[in-house]
């Protein structure tokens, strides 16, 4: 393949085809939305916290483009298991590692999406900067 | 037919007067396919704005010494071959503004939100329109209390003209269209819906910025009362726009801008207005702006707008042809090319407008993925974004075939 | 100090940047004496705007693609400058609009017509304001039922500041001063104008068309709630200007143009707005204008603002010193070069403004004559008209000699 | 003298400051007034007819540029003893003529107010123009 995979990697398209954690996930205690207004992605999170220590379960639902939802479903892989503690400390540049390839400006709303999410759904307002 | 070659324009002549279309992104040829966003530029604008920074820069109007002489003959020689190109009656009914946007904004207050709108009259638009065809009206409805109503479109996105008779009323001042849709392409029958304005004493107001680039417009014949459209999509600079009236509307209507040029005397707490057009031209004009369009329309008048559309028509039958031998892909708006201007709105199947249109741009191809600023539209259709490709005189069938490799790679990836 | 030279401005290398002062008028060295009107502008703008068309001409804020990107990116970037330029605290306050008249206009609309203000609520302005800061508040006063009260000036041309003791009442919400009279050059005292609008929980809105060219400019020490310049007039490209917002106030702003960029969302009907500024910027902006503008703003920093005025300064003063010196020529507006920007209104005992005007053109010296958008203050000094120099950075003392021996041709042709 | 002479030429300058014709006109049949609102220039015209046919008196009043007086001035020195039908056939070029140098538009504007006041006097709400 060409250039085009600089962008869509297979781990991404994987990521995007076969979504990890992706569906309703009834019990939920903390769960957050979001949508981004220009592209229309849209990314909901839930999860289940053990004793407000451990993210035990964690599901995603949304609609978008392979970026926003790819880095959804990395994102999910990521967190499930983690410390709320650990959580709370993932920044755009994990992300943009985990997602392992270069966005433009445009393109870098989409992937720092389910971040946001996470973030809302942690009840930190902080925005990481989009 | 299969290829544009047997084109009126002589594209590869055009090609080179456009320097930016000598870059490579990526190492590939540049196609850009975005011109329904803005145009590009050829040399002589670019030339043409420059010279006048160079030579004779100065305010316009009021000056005694050279400079300001020539730069106003300029000035008012843009408002003349524009006057010309729209075929209005006179220069004068030609007004510069920044942008489609300030135009149709210098209707709705001008004419409505603090003009002779009334609450409970109505304004008739359409689902089809762009948001700067939209947030104005809502505007004099706020603050007039004026009612709007929507004709709506057929699926294949043809304004379901039976609707005026039930929506135009006694009521009806303000009937406003777009002349061509910036995502369907659909061209509307301008004639016939300001016949029906009229016929109920509305004035019908013209969104004509997908029109004025890439059609012949004879602003008699349509029968517009206003009509906007853009500088910088029909190869002319960013910033400048234009509003046409007919006198008799333009009298009816009161200035957006208040300050210089637009006064023939200001006191303490009271002003006169200058005449028509400068009464709403008020503050410094973009001078350069409005140069760089008359030489834009220059250029288009060189190549005739008559052979424009033909040439663009030809690219779109060509584009239409081919998209459909390509399963996994839907296209939007009509199919018959003498309903329809060079806008290509299409979708595929499981994949995403944006990743398709990064894809593409890997590939040296720029399109546009979105709502377009027709967000009424999209949900008209229930679809969140699009992929949109649009031509011009620089396009040809080249284009369209580097497209169309370029979608089969994003099926590719997608698959 | 008789002549300028000691400036702190090196003008032979600044001159050399400017092509358009290398033509000559019927033989003579062009003498650009009107910056109050528009400025000249550098190779560096010019060049900035041409790059933009040549190599990434698109529209901003929505293309994922290449062009639209770089294009993006230059245009917020031009917007960081600006902001850095007069200190604002983030670039979000600053908004690009097409002149100072319709940065003016928007707050007249959007925090007057359209926003907060009430019936009864009152407006200050002065004498000494341009067209562009009298007219649209008039149009707050017609729709909406506010009044207008101004305060007057003393003979000099100062504000009567005590006068602002009287007029600002508790309804007073609006406070608008020019930052810099663009016929007498007085300085006005901003930071303690904005004092007193504040404490009687007015905003402040300062026009400084005339003064961010010249000044530097801290609108956060200025305690300027909205605060409105041109760049064609900081030798930038025309159709580009700019509204510096409080955040605070800017919150309580309506839009002014509806339409492309400014919306969050639009249903049929209903719309709701984007994040500040993007909500000030309806439709296509002037992108090759604001980015003209970015390079313009380097330009001036390169030079230092403080050096400009000082070297204004200077000129100024040599140019009163040598104008007094002639007999039966009279000036207006302050002696005191500190309190004055380089703006030299004048007249000519027994010659009408306009004719000294075109015998100093046909000596290749550009003035201004008339009464400068400013017909109020015309009044106030019972004049029809004045002549105006104003000086720039590109000006010096050799200008002001030029000028002199002009007046003096002028005085010889009428004698 | 230098080119400055192009636009005021001894002619002018001497209508300017002896203008003929100059002040008020008691009982006179016919006036106008008019002004150029952007530069402030103001003439006044007024005429005596005899038996409809003959311009026997004509007087202006008015401040401004040099041109727009210069060409008042001028203007009366035509019109006086001139038939109503020859002074209402009078056009700019007559006008531009008589003043005899080059005008910018700006300038032209001046030049031509004074027509402009007679063409008003007549009747004639033609305008020349300008
Ligand atoms: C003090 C002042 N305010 C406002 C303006 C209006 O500026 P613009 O014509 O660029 O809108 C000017 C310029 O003429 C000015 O000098
Ligand atoms: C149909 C239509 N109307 C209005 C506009 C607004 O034009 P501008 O952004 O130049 O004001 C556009 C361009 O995007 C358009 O396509």
């Amino acid at each position: 393949m060409s250039a085009s995979s600089d962008l869509y990697q297979e781990q991404i398209l994987d990521h995007y085809k076969h979504p990890r954690n992706k569906g309703p996930l009834p019990g939920a205690s903390l769960q957050a939305r979001d949508s981004n207004p220009l592209c229309g992605d849209e990314v909901t999170l839930r999860m289940k916290v053990e004793g407000s220590h451990l993210i035990s379960e964690v599901r995603f639902e949304g609609r978008g483009c392979a970026i926003s939802q790819a880095s959804a479903s990395m994102l999910t892989t990521i967190v499930k298991g983690k410390a709320v503690r650990d959580a709370e400390a993932l920044d755009r540049d994990a992300i943009l590692k985990a997602l392992g390839i270069p966005l433009s400006a445009a393109r870098l709303k989409c992937a720092l999406l389910p971040l946001n999410v996470l973030k809302l759904a942690l009840g930190n307002k902080t925005d990481v900067g989009v | 037919m299969s290829k544009a070659e047997k084109t009126l324009l002589n594209v590869p002549k055009i090609q080179a007067d456009f320097p930016i279309l000598h870059r490579k992104i990526r190492g590939k040829r540049l196609v850009y396919l975005d011109s329904a966003a803005t145009s590009q530029k050829p040399r002589q604008v670019i030339d043409a704005t420059t010279d006048f920074y160079m030579r004779y820069n100065a305010n316009v109007h009021r000056a005694i010494y050279e400079l300001g002489e020539e730069a106003t003959r300029e000035y008012e020689g843009a408002r003349e071959k524009v006057a010309a190109f729209i075929h209005a009656r006179s220069p004068n009914q030609v007004i510069f503004t920044k942008s489609t946007t300030e135009a149709l904004n210098l209707v709705a207050y001008g004419y409505g939100l603090k003009g002779p709108i009334q609450a409970g009259d109505e304004i008739v638009g359409t689902v089809m329109e762009h948001h700067s065809n939209h947030v104005p009206w809502h505007f004099v409805r706020d603050h007039k209390g004026a009612v709007l109503k929507y004709v709506d479109i057929d699926d294949e996105g043809n304004l379901r003209m039976e609707q005026y008779d039930e929506l135009i009323t006694k009521r009806t001042k303000i009937v406003t269209v777009s002349m061509c849709s910036n995502v369907l392409g659909t061209i509307n029958p301008i004639k016939e819906i300001a016949k029906r304005a009229h016929e109920a004493g509305a004035v019908c107001v013209v969104d004509a910025a997908q029109a004025a680039p890439h059609l012949p417009i004879d602003v008699q014949s349509l029968g517009a009362d206003f009509l906007a459209f853009s500088g910088h999509k029909m190869l002319g600079p960013t910033g400048i726009g234009v509003l046409y009236g007919e006198t008799e509307a333009l009298e009816a209507t009161e200035p957006l801008l208040g300050g210089g040029e637009m006064i023939r005397e200001v006191h303490l707490g009271r002003a006169s207005w200058n005449d028509i057009p400068y009464r709403f031209e008020g503050g410094t004009p973009n001078i350069a702006g409005a140069i760089g369009l008359g030489v834009a329309v220059d250029y288009l008048t060189d190549l005739k707008m008559e052979a424009v559309r033909a040439h663009e028509m030809e690219v779109t039958r060509y584009a239409l042809d081919e998209i459909h031998r390509i399963p996994g892909v839907r296209t939007y708006g009509p199919e018959d090319v003498k309903q329809k201007a060079g806008v290509l709105a299409f979708t595929i199947d499981g994949v995403h407008p944006h990743d398709i249109a990064s894809i593409l741009d890997v590939e040296g191809i720029c399109v546009r993925s979105g709502h377009h600023c027709a967000q009424p539209l999209m949900e008209r259709y229930d679809l969140p974004a699009t992929a949109r490709a649009s031509f011009y005189v620089y396009n040809d069938s080249d284009d369209v075939d580097v497209l169309m490799a370029g979608i089969r790679k994003v099926q590719e990836v997608f698959a």
